[in-house]
């Protein structure tokens, strides 16, 4: 039996759990990781729809748009991981700007 | 036999993905994400998608991963909110569980044997000049989304450079410890061949600038860590030069078909296949570059270290 | 040479050209650039806009390849429409831009606003599902690169909080364009039109594209990253996000429903997304009413303007759509001009409340006009183009028998008189004592006023979008 | 000959130099007063020439493209030819009346902008060819006399502006959805002379809802019973605005509509055939009678000119809605006597109140004596308001009366009677104390020559005039009697 459709279900599972991880967490790396499992699970799943082909060479399109989906989750992942670390890195400058600061005062942005 | 490995496979990337979410400390998670992104390059392979195998490795797993354990010495360790909600809610088991049956129902739904466009691509792959059909799609028949997927990846760089001010980057102080720096010395010559192999190769097997972008990222962020190399700031003219050949060229062989009446992106037949290679090498170093600049320079202060660096 | 498929070509790569260059050249030539970038798109797109009127649907294969194979452009009346609403309204809020933020900033905006307009009028043209997730992410990734350009905590806090609602829309709607194409094997919005049969494939498809477009427009329910968004980000950013990059996500919403769902899935669908925008009227305005910040009352204004935006798939009919096409459009120029116009009483007078506007009438008599004119155009009072969207969707909805939408369409509108009147009616006071003004430039007061005139001037000649509406219109 | 733009040019001869004005500074005075003045001229003579062209027969009508089914139309018939005459008299007046009134005081580029938008309004509804482009012009006209109202920019000011705006824009709501409603039916209505629904007078429930709509949408600015709570409140306003506004343009245009919906859009037939004309009437009546008690417990003067405004305008209504042509003479020539008479009584009371700041009635006592002038014009339009011959209110009641029986209904003519009396009611006290009675104490004379500034003293005594002539030479062909005799021949035969 083609495997695609296991992969497909299990494409699907994981984008169910990512989206709903997505939405029950607060913390913001939590939120990031569960987006990207989200989003292999879209990929995964593209995939698997390539795999259908009776002639067994797999359909070279879901692969080429995988590929782009990839780039693309990568850079939004990385946008937001810079912005996490960058307001992680205020709050503590913040927080150490409010108590009595020892000596280093937080830099201006 | 086979039946069974995918049956395993599909089963427990899913519930990896599950756990991932599931555990309460943070660096645990993103170790377990790795493993995750690992099994799904495996699934990759699975499922006869060696160029994703390839990508997914090198950048969705590797660079993503060690991008988030590099960011969790920022957030502290394990952050009270989640220590407080431990125990899971129910109702995210129940909306997965609804969800994943519904978009199952779907699935299963979908004709189990259409070919899709494949067939349509083997007969006109010859005119696209190049051999391996991901690559004919990736940058002849739809090169159009890698055109935008270019700038969405300047887009990216453009946005998370912006947000690590000059204060952040420090200049790189030599005299590293001996290990790393012999590692990476030994390293990189094997990686840059790689890497070229990879852009040649995508001509007519799986490769291409994803793939060869990735890995000379990877040595980029070695190079990076082992402080050999500062991290590339925009403002020097050398950086923005590599960052924007790739997609001045890209763009230059885009636009040209429209001054002799022919429509955008339409590379003429006899000469396509150089002019894709010319602007994937191009494209590597933009990706290369892209994938570094996400890479934010500083080594993080452990927590309670001072020195600020 | 220059015919009208090529004209849609160069709208397209000029801005991306003009945003590769003006990041090569760096610091000094950035504004130079991006100024001939923006003057060389706007020609084209309204050539592209003239060409449409004069000689109809216009098509281009990409790369030469066919539908199934290639990318297909295909520009309707209503892609031309939205092209010179992006070529008008845009750089009149970048010129605003310019002044309002740091001169560092700016030289950040530029390319970053460069890169949305190429993928705001790739996705007008495009079409093809997979091509218009590439420009949805482009957008979206441009406008967190935006909305965090000052690199302060709340831009940062505003910008992540709309990545991580806009990430999983887009991903829903990739996974709907997946089954998509595994059901029909086509990418190609034209192809997938003659092929949906209705069945559980399209139906669940349908459901994730639209929960994933409804996510990044944003409709009620899933709007509660809009407001803090909003009021995070520096103005003209949240001008522009309000203005044109949450247009794009209802544009292709609108496309993949009208051409492709509509006729396959029955009625009560398109009841249920119309009786969600009557709620976000009903929601949006009540909370704009209870706010005492300036920019909010505007942010909460626009959750009830994009919830009038969803009447159209009820009624679904070429009038329906021609009518919130104009709301769309006015809605544009108007929320852009008055998001400018707050700005610029920030700025001049460093009050966020309501009272900043005390006195406005006297000392900045171009940005009270243009706060007027715009808030008139979204209560839909003529002469204003909000008006004429609301007359025709009024005349749609007795026309189709559905006359309880006129009730949303009058009720809203009285809501938001309520709000626009309350900010408007502290300008006539005088100024209030010990509030010193700073001048500000010119070119920020001209900005939103420009903006303003654009939707009055909807309201005076609306024959002219309407019979470019009419070319191509599918029912 | 079809001639097409000089119903364009009536529009733009206060649109344009009402938005030139909008950008003089304060202080060119000189400019804005001359500006003002020769819009007001050329304005008077543009509807002359139109008036004695629509007397020879002759078509105006602009039209210009606006939706691809319905064009924006500005057609001069009898009709509306009226109102223009009415309002381009009464503005001329009214613009030096308010140069005179408001010297001195600032923001006067602001109050002069907007109030020839409201003028551009008024004629844009007088000239609407169709039932869209009046309702156009009808919403510009709330949104230019909002910042009217609220002129003075005092806390209540801006209390009587938020209650001008709740009624206001919620008519205009009703209004809208009756016209849509209507649109839908139809596709485009024309104000044609029979009514331009007889294709679809067999859906009687959709046009019946759809009259309901329209006149309580037009009833607001009527101030019909229930809608007027607006009025009085209005009365903070400088006295031109509430002279001009809420005696004569606003209050007109409502009438005006109702007037336009009954004849031109339904027609007289289908109107009273839908079974909606007695309600109409009754509540007409109702109008009356309230708006004259209401008028006799108020104290402030201007509050009672607003009440006897309210009453007033009903009698238009009642006329109109009355089956029958000698009543709606009455109705249509009541538009143009109750305008001047009532502007003079506001001009009356502005002045008082200028010059002697004397705002409530009990302090009137004696003030003939110091302002003969305006007293006099003061009673002559009192005595007209009553309907004591030969003041032109006399005529309107005649008529009116006689049209009631005409129409089988004796209870209105007991209506008008009470009314007129209770018009005595609370006018005579005024004028006989003004007159008869020694002022509490010695009115201090007036600096200058006259008893006020010329600029404020003309417009009231030439209003006091013209409601004299109006009574006078009533059976000439161009009186308001005699224009009313054509509109209802040509027009309004049912």
């Amino acid at each position: 039996m083609n495997p695609w459709a296991v992969y497909a279900l299990s494409g699907v599972a994981m984008f169910s759990v990512g989206l709903v991880g997505l939405f029950s967490h607060q913390h913001v790396v939590k939120r990031i990781l569960a987006s990207n499992i989200a989003g292999s699970g879209v990929l995964i799943v593209l995939v698997a729809l390539a795999r259908r082909a009776p002639s067994g060479v797999p359909d070279p399109v879901p692969h080429a748009l995988v590929l782009t989906g990839i780039v693309v989750s990568v850079s939004s992942t990385a946008l937001g991981v810079a912005l996490a670390r960058r307001m992680a890195r205020l709050r503590a400058d913040a927080a150490r700007a409010s108590e009595p600061p020892p000596g280093s005062g937080g830099e201006g942005p | 036999m086979d039946v069974l490995l995918d049956g395993v496979l599909a089963l427990c990337l899913p519930l990896l993905a599950w756990l991932v979410l599931r555990t309460e400390s943070l660096s645990q998670a993103v170790v377990l994400f790795v493993a995750f992104g690992l099994l799904s390059a495996l699934g990759w392979a699975r499922l006869e998608a060696p160029d994703i195998a390839l990508v997914e490795s090198a950048v969705g797993t590797g660079l993503t991963g060690a991008l988030l354990m590099h960011t969790l010495s920022w957030t502290e360790e394990t952050p009270p909110d989640i220590r407080a909600r431990g125990r899971r809610r129910p109702w995210a088991l129940l909306a997965v569980a609804a969800s994943t049956l519904m978009l199952g129902w779907a699935v299963l739904a979908l004709p189990a044997d259409s070919p899709g466009l494949g067939p349509l691509v083997e007969a006109r792959r010859e005119e696209s000049g190049v051999k391996h059909p991901v690559t004919a799609v990736l940058l002849n028949f739809r090169g159009y989304d890698t055109l935008l997927e270019i700038a969405v990846l300047l887009v990216a760089a453009l946005g998370a450079r912006a947000v690590n001010p000059r204060s952040e980057r420090p200049t790189p102080d030599a005299g590293d410890d001996p290990l790393t720096g012999e590692l990476f010395r030994m390293m990189m010559p094997a990686l840059l061949l790689v890497a070229g192999y990879l852009v040649w190769v995508g001509d007519h097997g799986p490769g291409g600038a994803f793939q060869a972008g990735a890995i000379l990222a990877g040595g980029g962020v070695v190079a990076l860590l082992t402080m050999r190399m500062g991290p590339p700031r925009l403002s020097s003219w050398q950086v923005r030069w590599a960052l924007l050949t790739g997609p001045m060229l890209f763009i230059g062989v885009a636009v040209a078909p429209l001054f002799t009446g022919r429509r955008l992106l339409e590379l003429p037949r006899p000469y396509a296949g150089t002019l894709i290679f010319v602007v994937e090498l191009a494209l590597t170093v933009t990706i290369a570059m892209v994938l570094l600049m996400f890479f934010p320079g500083t080594r993080p202060p452990r927590a309670g270290a001072e020195g600020e660096p | 040479m220059m015919g009208g498929t090529a004209l849609m070509a160069w709208s397209v790569a000029l801005p991306l050209i003009g945003a590769v260059l003006s990041l090569l050249v760096g610091r000094a030539g950035v504004r130079l650039v991006a100024g001939v970038a923006s003057v060389a798109t706007l020609i084209a797109s309204s050539l592209v806009a003239w060409e449409v009127s004069t000689q109809g649907v216009l098509r281009q294969q990409l790369g030469g390849w066919g539908a199934p194979l290639g990318i297909e452009w295909r520009a309707d009346g209503l892609a031309a429409l939205m092209l010179l609403t992006i070529a008008v309204v845009g750089p009149l809020i970048s010129v605003h831009a310019l002044d309002h933020l740091g001169d560092r900033e700016d030289r950040e905006f530029l390319p970053l606003w460069l890169f949305i307009w190429c993928a705001l009028n790739a996705l007008v043209l495009s079409a093809d599902a997979f091509n218009l997730y590439v420009t949805l992410e482009l957008t979206t990734l441009g406008a967190v690169s935006l909305i965090v350009v000052r690199r302060d905590l709340p831009g940062l806090d505003a910008g992540l909080r709309y990545l991580l609602f806009a990430l999983p829309g887009s991903l829903c709607y990739l996974l709907g364009i997946a089954f998509l194409y595994g059901a029909y094997a086509t990418l190609d919005v034209g192809m997938l039109a003659q092929r949906v049969q209705s069945g559980p494939v399209t139906w669940v498809a349908a459901g994730l594209v639209t929960v994933g477009l409804c996510l990044k427009t944003p409709l009620f329910p899933l709007h509660v990253w809009l407001p803090p968004t909003y009021t995070g980000a520096p103005t003209p950013v949240t001008a522009l996000l309000s203005a044109l990059i949450s247009k794009g996500s209802f544009y292709v919403l609108l496309r993949l429903w009208l051409e492709v769902f509509a006729p396959v899935l029955d009625a009560e669908v398109g009841q249920l997304l119309g009786l969600l925008g009557a709620v976000a009227v009903l929601w949006g305005s009540v909370l704009a009413l209870s706010q005492t910040q300036l920019k909010r009352v505007v942010a909460y204004s626009s959750v009830a303007q994009i919830g009038y935006m969803f009447l159209v798939f009820p009624m679904a009919t070429s009038g329906a759509r021609a009518g919130v096409i104009y709301l769309v459009v006015s809605h544009a120029a108007a929320k852009a001009s008055m998001f400018v116009a707050v700005g610029n009483i920030h700025q001049a007078v460093g009050i966020t409340e309501l009272g900043g506007v005390q006195g406005l009438a006297y000392r900045m008599p171009f940005t009270f006009l243009a706060m007027a004119l715009g808030g008139i155009s979204l209560i839909g009072i003529p002469p204003s183009g909000g008006f004429i969207a609301k007359w025709l969707l009024l005349n749609e909805s007795i026309g189709t028998q559905q006359w309880w939408w006129a009730l949303v369409l009058l009720g809203g509108s009285l809501l938001a008189a309520a709000y626009v009147f309350r900010i408007l009616r502290g300008s006539f006071l005088p100024l209030p004592p010990g509030v010193t003004v700073r001048s500000i430039p010119l070119g920020n007061e001209l900005a939103p006023l420009a903006l303003a005139l654009i939707a009055l001037l909807l309201g005076l000649v609306p024959w002219f979008p309407l019979d470019l509406l009419a070319v191509g219109a599918s029912r | 000959m079809m001639n097409t733009w000089l119903p364009l040019s009536v529009l733009l001869s206060s649109l344009l130099p009402g938005l030139i004005i909008f950008l003089l500074a304060e202080e060119q005075r000189r400019t804005r007063t001359v500006l003002n003045l020769l819009a007001a001229v050329t304005k008077l003579l543009l509807t002359a020439v139109m008036a004695w062209g629509v007397f020879q027969g002759r078509q105006y009508e602009t039209r210009l493209p606006f939706f691809p089914k319905a064009d924006l139309v500005l057609r001069a018939d009898s009709f509306s030819l009226l109102f223009i005459t009415l309002s381009a008299v009464l503005w001329f007046v009214t613009t030096i009346y308010a140069v005179g009134y408001l010297e001195g005081t600032d923001h006067r580029s602001r109050f002069f902008g907007f109030f020839s938008l409201c003028v551009a309004s008024t004629m844009g509804i007088a000239l609407a060819g169709n039932l869209l482009t009046f309702f156009l012009f009808y919403e510009m006209l709330t949104l230019s006399t909002y910042p009217l109202v609220i002129h003075r920019g005092t806390p209540e000011a801006l209390r009587a502006g938020n209650v001008y705006l709740r009624y206001t824009l919620s008519g205009a709501t009703l209004l809208l959805a009756g016209v849509v409603l209507l649109y839908s039916l139809t596709g485009s209505v024309e104000f044609t002379e029979r009514g331009a629904l007889g294709a679809v007078a067999s859906h009687r429930t959709e046009l019946v809802v759809a009259f309901v709509l329209l006149i309580a949408g037009l009833g607001v600015k009527t101030a019909l019973v229930p809608l007027h709570g607006w009025l009085p409140v209005a009365m903070v306003a400088p006295a031109p605005v509430s002279a001009l506004l809420h005696a004569v343009a606003v209050v007109k245009a409502g009438a005006f509509g109702i007037t336009r919906i009954i004849y031109d859009v339904y027609g007289v037939y289908l109107v009273h055939d839908l079974g909606v004309m007695q309600p109409l009437a009754i509540v007409a009546a109702i109008t009356i009678l309230y708006g004259s008690v209401r008028a006799l417990q108020q104290g402030d003067l201007k509050k009672r000119l607003a009440y006897s405004t309210v009453s007033q305008v009903a009698y238009i209504v009642l006329g109109v809605s009355l089956f029958g042509t000698v009543s709606t003479i009455g109705g249509l020539v009541h538009l143009v006597h109750q305008g001047v008479m009532k502007i003079t009584l506001f001009f009356c009371a502005g002045n008082f109140a200028e010059e002697l700041h004397v705002h409530r009635v009990s302090e009137l006592r004696g003030v003939g004596r110091r302002m003969p002038l305006t007293t006099g014009a003061f009673t002559i339009a009192a005595l007209g308001m009553i309907g004591i011959p030969p003041i032109a209110g006399f005529i309107s009641k005649w008529y009116l009366g006689i049209g009631a029986l005409e129409a089988h209904q004796p209870w209105m003519v007991v209506v008008l009677l009470t009314s007129s009396l209770l018009n005595a009611g609370y006018f005579l006290p005024i004028v006989y104390s003004a007159w008869f009675q020694a002022p509490r104490e010695e009115w201090k004379p007036s600096t200058r020559g006259w008893e006020i500034g010329l600029l404020l003293l003309l417009p009231t005594v030439a209003t006091a005039v013209l409601s004299l002539a109006a009574g006078l030479f009533a059976g000439a062909e161009l009186s308001p009697l005699g224009w009313t005799r054509l509109i209802t021949e040509r027009e309004f035969r049912p």
